[in-house]
């Protein structure tokens, strides 16, 4: 295998089988239901954007649309700024039961949604916060902020320890030094760390339907009540799901160069 | 390199993580311990009901018993036969990924999409694309002479999950196994080439070991999810054909939600809950030695 | 295997070099002699590591040959040029023990077990490996890891060069001269061609014996360290050898005199007339120019320098700045001193470069 | 205005790491760090600028008790030996940082860093960002910026030791210039000992975090109190040989003895340590007067100004300094030659016993 012409084909052969699936759907999506139904053609026949157009006109795909833009946008800034002095305290600092509390949010972020859903539905029926953004945005920040905890640390690791102390020595406070020296510093591991929030709460569906029932249902709910109420419009569904993909594929190719790192809880 | 001090006063950066997370995951526990050693005759009204949960649970022979142990074998053949796939195939394509020039760039955002998809719509696309009147992989598979249907044979609805966690998920590994890679210094490969190394040599001996850390997240990384998955077989198969693919998670949903059987669900949550509990801190353990013993 | 010869070697970056100075290494014309230690000497960034690696392969010369004997090997790809290389810091095989590491290149080779084994053992008993075989390499101190990288290219019956890229970066400063003693015995026990890359003249000078002293990618001398020394052919090779460098002074030459802001200086050989505007420069070291109570030049002291084994005074003649040797028996210095210049070390520079006079 | 380290001790771990440190700096002086690696040099240094607090003893800045005082508050600037900058600002900024912090008006800042550049010679870098330069740029920028905040002590963590070998000899020579006129107290840390005789000033020799002699640098160089710090203070390392005086007769190992030392010849009878640095050995044939031993080259060392000739005398292998470049073959016998004027004598506690004075010319 080496990196001579046939590792290469494989790569490009195994792209392509991972990008078909998608390109499937893209196509329904551009087809009517009846062209669908006709037959397994791989070019859609005639294209059309009608479905889209459906979508954007139908308020509830609108709302749903905008009700998942917004908890998800709302958990990642809360995510991000809560994690930020805890990754410099667990980087910079021993302290008493550091390496308990860093256990215990591993365990957060890979605990089983399922777990969880039952007595999500309950605490926040009786806090009053069901069917509300408030809900899922906190309901997410169970393993939303571990992640960025953990990503952020590995992050302020890069930072040498000798620039806080040459700050202090010049003279700065610890928040003139955090905001004005180290956080442009970690301005990528920020972007990274956000990016990454956003992802696992966008593609998160447990909780998020569980939390919610009409006023704050998120799209991906709308979504699987269009599968089961109106019966099989394929079209419909397919330009949903291709819509649900643009922010991921928007946002991706600026932090390209870190995805590793990302998923890798910043340990690379 | 200086070591880090000991200061206390960090406890201040801290508490601010300690609240949040606190009030989405002590309370839910409690709440499910309360529920744990309590049943109910329906209308609100719980009593007592100590560990017989926990007991008939773990006893194969109870009806609840034997419903959680097949849940339970289910879902660990599912993440065994995921992680087999996944980890082995992720190494060897991020070993085939090109290491520089513009195609880097391009390839690394192509791995990366399926994961961007949230995971209901990852649902909706193999749930159309396995179907053989208008799914390119039901079609083809049936055009091989395959009696493949999803919703009725078992063997094809457990299959398809696993392929879809394979194309779902597979290019995590590879993303990690090839930021690993690219952490080994050029002089090592030099060096290998004028011991005049195979290529084999070079793998088990530069780059596995390399490797190690990254892949020790990984298989954690893949383990927890696969153990966990919910949405995609919801979504395609519903946990049927009968329950050949109602994996922990499903189970615990129809439990918990549909039956709204407290009890029996908050005692399955917990053994679930422990379970991942054992699995992160064995692998907690794993990486802090290996960080400890410097890289490797 | 014979020597190395590079013909007219040249190497800009692109490969489109538009003008002199786009050159990482400029043209360069010169073999290296087996069994030879050959020094790569310069500042960083003066090409000496594209010059190695262009030797070892990894790097493709926009321009020129290269020779191993007589065989143009610049396209061939390193494993096959049977080369050795120690890195800057230290690259072993973790997962392996000592000998397994030795044997590595050996086993790659399929060559029989007790002819490796021997072999091993031979190479273990010279870089005092010995001990540590059966330990797990990782575990060792950095010096100990250079030897068994070393080692690896010293198995190997086939080798032809051995190149070295500042292999004592990483080595504590107490443990350098002992590993620089064992570089220099294993290069009088083998009979190799070996390529020494560094900045610092101290492992150059007594690793090699022929230095290339190389500044802004051309290399400006090659030889022996007492050459170097005694008879610098570049002012850069003045300044950059010998701590401090050499004293230079702006000055207009006849016959066998040199007129430095007003003083006269006999020179040890007789040149033709060079008048002051031609950039003449005259160069002396300051080991060979010492205060005296006799006669000889009087210059201001500016500044007494005493470090320990010797004083060294700064000193200007004229308005020419120098550096000059206080001998031991002087005791105190006052701030006007007679200084003797050694005719014999006296060198004259045209445009930097030495011209060489006629012996008196 | 002197800076006192009163009983400083420094655990690590439970390790006593340094060990009961007793030094007082006198404003406007240069004070050089002289010890090997893991010496404590750079945890005195940690310790002296706040960055660690001392287990034990007190610091006095100015008769005033700092040892509780944060480092931000302290008149205090540090240079490392990896030149610590910060990325994210121009060279500029990186130098205006500490007058920025405390305030100072806009212009003054201006002409304060303008005058830094020029000294250190970083005019037209002053728009650059710290990763475009190279490591002597990088460095003087650091320096540079230790140099506008006018503290009165400023701590150079052997500041050089990154750099090419010719940029090395540049900046030491600037270095003592550059911090002269701004009566700061000067520390500066090295592994080197030409480092600490070139820059002159006094000299704390260390050796495991214990301070073994203090003084103006040629006096420590030429008479050493005990043998670690003569040990400290050599490069190449010190020569040694044991030897044992019995009533007049002076026992070298084996059978071998030697003529009058004069260095001994009032000393208790007893075994010491003869020691003596590479300068005062030279290579030829025996002179008359002169301790000599007859041994084979071992390697010769050729450091572009001086050589020097390894030899394996049986009892040890010592070091001689030839100036100039001399090639001696490996094997070749040669004869060593002791100047006994300028030898060290040690007891066996390495307290240096000799009465007389050794010559050399004073400072």
């Amino acid at each position: 295998m080496r990196n001579g012409t046939v590792p290469k084909i494989l790569f490009v052969f195994y792209l392509v089988v991972l990008m078909l699936p998608i390109y499937w759907l893209i196509k329904m999506s551009l087809q009517t239901n009846t062209d669908i139904m006709s037959g397994l053609t791989l070019f859609p026949r005639n294209l059309t954007f009608e479905k889209y157009v459906a979508i954007f006109n139908d308020p509830t795909w609108v709302h749903a649309f905008g009700v998942s833009l917004s908890y998800v946008a709302i958990n990642t800034v809360i995510s991000v700024a809560v994690a930020l002095p805890a990754a410099y305290a667990f980087n910079r600092y021993y302290f008493i039961g550091d390496k308990h509390l860093f256990f215990w949010l591993l365990t957060n972020l890979m605990a089983p949604a399922a777990v969880f859903a039952m007595p999500f539905f309950q605490l926040y029926y009786a806090v009053g916060l069901f069917d509300s953004i408030w809900a899922v945005v906190l309901a997410h920040c169970l393993f939303n902020v571990p992640l960025a905890v953990w990503i952020l640390e590995g992050f302020v690791g890069g930072v040498p320890r000798e620039i806080d102390e040459t700050a202090a020595i010049d003279g700065y406070s610890f928040p003139g030094f955090f905001i004005r020296i180290f956080l442009p510093l970690i301005a990528n591991g920020i972007g990274v760390t956000a990016f990454f929030c956003f992802m696992f709460s966008w593609v998160e569906q447990l909780l998020a339907t569980t939390l919610t029932s009409t006023h704050a249902l998120p799209f991906a709910a709308v979504m699987t009540r269009a599968y089961s109420v109106s019966g099989m419009d394929w079209s419909l569904l397919a330009a949903a799901g291709v819509l649900t993909m643009i922010p991921g594929a928007f946002v991706i190719w600026f932090v390209r160069n870190h995805i590793a790192k990302g998923f890798a809880l910043g340990r690379v | 390199m200086i070591d880090k001090p000991v200061n206390n006063r960090a406890w201040f950066f801290v508490l601010p993580v300690l609240g949040v997370v606190l009030f989405s995951s002590i309370i839910p526990v409690m709440t499910v311990v309360n529920y744990s050693v309590q049943d109910t005759m329906g209308a609100n009204s719980f009593f007592w009901n100590g560990d017989q949960w926990f007991r008939d649970l773990l006893n194969p022979t109870t009806t609840i018993g034997a419903r959680f142990n097949d849940a339970l074998f289910r879902t660990l053949a599912f993440s065994l036969a995921c992680l087999l796939i996944e980890v082995p195939l992720g190494i060897a394509l991020a070993l085939c990924a090109p290491r520089k020039g513009w195609a880097v760039g391009i390839s690394l955002v192509v791995i990366a999409l399926p994961m961007l998809i949230p995971w209901n719509v990852v649902g909706t696309i193999w749930q159309i694309f396995t179907r053989e009147d208008i799914g390119l992989f039901g079609a083809a598979l049936v055009g091989l002479g395959l009696h493949y249907n999803v919703t009725q044979e078992p063997i094809s609805a457990w299959m398809t999950i696993v392929v879809i966690d394979v194309w779902h998920w597979t290019p995590l590994v590879i993303l990690l196994s090839y930021a690993g890679l690219r952490a080994i210094p050029d002089a090592y490969y030099q060096a290998a080439r004028i011991d005049g190394a195979s290529r084999w040599a070079v793998f088990f001996n530069i780059e596995l070991p390399k490797l190690q850390k990254v892949l020790v997240i990984a298989v954690l990384l893949r383990f927890m999810q696969t153990f966990m998955i919910y949405t995609e077989p919801f979504v395609v198969t519903g946990g049927g054909p009968g329950s050949a693919t109602t994996f922990l998670s499903i189970d615990l949903d129809k439990i918990a939600l549909g039956q709204v059987d407290l009890g029996n669900a908050a005692a399955m949550s917990l053994v679930y809950y422990l379970i991942t509990l054992t699995v992160c801190w064995i692998f907690f353990t794993i990486m802090t030695q290996l960080e400890r013993r410097g890289d490797v | 295997m014979t020597s190395i010869t590079l013909d007219r070697i040249a190497h800009a970056y692109g490969g489109k070099p538009r003008s002199e100075s786009d050159y990482q290494l400029k043209p360069f014309q010169h073999v290296w002699e087996q069994g030879f230690a050959y020094a790569l000497l310069g500042p960083s960034g003066c090409g000496k590591t594209t010059l190695l690696n262009i030797i070892s392969g990894l790097v493709i010369p926009s321009e020129g040959r290269l020779l191993f004997g007589d065989k143009d090997v610049t396209h061939l790809p390193t494993e096959q040029r049977n080369i050795a290389q120690v890195f800057q810091f230290p690259v072993i095989y973790d997962t392996m023990t000592v000998a397994e590491n030795l044997a590595f290149p050996l086993k790659n080779r399929r060559l029989a077990k007790p002819v490796i084994d021997r072999r091993v053992a031979e190479i273990a008993k010279m870089l005092d490996l010995s001990a540590d075989l059966n330990r797990r390499a990782r575990g060792l101190t950095a010096d100990a890891k250079q030897k068994i990288s070393l080692g690896r290219g010293l198995v190997r019956s086939d080798v032809s060069a051995v190149l070295f890229d500042e292999p004592l970066t990483v080595i504590d400063p107490a443990l350098k001269w002992e590993l620089r003693s064992k570089l220099k015995s294993v290069h009088r026990a083998l009979d190799l061609l070996m390529i020494y890359v560094t900045h610092d003249q101290t492992e150059a000078l007594t690793f090699a014996d022929k230095v290339v002293v190389m500044n802004d990618g051309r290399a400006v001398q090659i030889g022996a360290p007492a050459d170097l020394f005694y008879r610098p052919e570049h002012t850069f090779v003045g300044y950059f050898i010998g701590s401090p460098g050499m004293n230079f002074m702006p000055a207009a030459v006849k016959g066998d005199r040199a007129d430095v802001a007003g003083f006269e200086v006999r020179l040890g050989a007789i040149y033709r007339d060079l008048s002051s505007d031609q950039s003449v420069q005259v160069g002396v070291r300051p080991e060979f120019v010492s205060a005296t109570s006799g006669p000889g030049l009087p210059a201001q002291v500016r500044r007494v320098v005493d470090l320990g084994r010797k004083r060294l005074a700064h000193v200007t003649l004229g308005n020419h700045p120098l550096v000059v040797g206080i001998p031991r028996e002087m005791e105190g210095v006052g701030d006007v001193v007679n200084i003797s210049i050694d005719p014999a070390n006296t060198h004259v520079y045209v445009a930097d470069i030495r011209v060489q006079g006629t012996a008196p | 205005m002197t800076f006192v380290l009163d009983h400083i001790g420094f655990d690590v771990g439970g390790v006593r790491v340094i060990d009961d440190v007793c030094l007082t700096f006198q404003p406007a002086s240069l004070n050089v760090l002289l010890g090997p690696t893991l010496a404590g040099k750079t945890t005195i240094m940690r310790l002296m600028a706040g960055l660690d607090q001392p287990t034990t003893g007190r610091l006095l800045h100015y008769g005033q008790d700092v040892t509780g005082t944060p480092v931000r508050k302290r008149s205090v600037a540090m240079v490392y030996q990896q030149f610590i900058n910060y990325p994210s600002l121009t060279v500029y900024e990186n130098i205006a940082s500490p007058l920025r912090v405390a305030g100072v008006a806009k212009s003054q800042i201006d002409t304060r860093v303008r005058e830094a550049a020029r000294v250190l010679r970083l005019e037209n870098l002053l728009q650059r960002m710290p990763g475009q330069l190279s490591g002597g740029q990088q460095q003087r920028t650091a320096i540079a910026r230790a140099l506008v905040k006018r503290a009165e002590l400023v701590l150079l963590d052997e500041p050089l030791a990154n750099l090419d070998y010719k940029l090395r000899e540049e900046l030491r020579e600037e270095l003592p210039r550059i911090f002269s006129h701004t009566g700061a107290i000067l520390i500066y840390a090295t592994t080197e000992p030409s480092e600490a005789l070139l820059l002159a000033g006094s000299t704390v020799t260390l050796s495991q975090g214990r301070v073994t002699q203090f003084g103006p640098t040629a006096k420590v160089y030429r008479e050493p109190a005990h043998i670690d710090a003569a040990r400290v203070f050599s490069d190449p390392p010190l020569n040694e040989l044991p030897i044992a005086k019995h009533n007049e007769t002076i026992a070298v190992q084996q059978d071998r003895s030697l003529g009058r030392v004069n260095a001994l010849s009032h000393l208790p009878d007893g075994t010491y340590c003869l020691a003596f640095r590479a300068d005062a050995a030279s290579i030829g044939p025996a002179a008359t007067g002169e301790l000599n031993f007859s041994g084979a080259v071992l390697v010769t060392e050729i450091s572009g100004s001086e050589s020097f000739i390894h030899v394996d005398v049986g009892i040890g292998t010592w070091v001689c300094l030839v100036s100039g470049v001399h090639d001696w073959a490996p094997g070749q016998t040669v004869t060593v030659n002791i100047d006994p004027t300028r030898v060290f004598i040690f007891d066996t506690s390495g307290q240096r016993v000799q009465a007389n004075v050794v010559q050399g010319a004073e400072a």
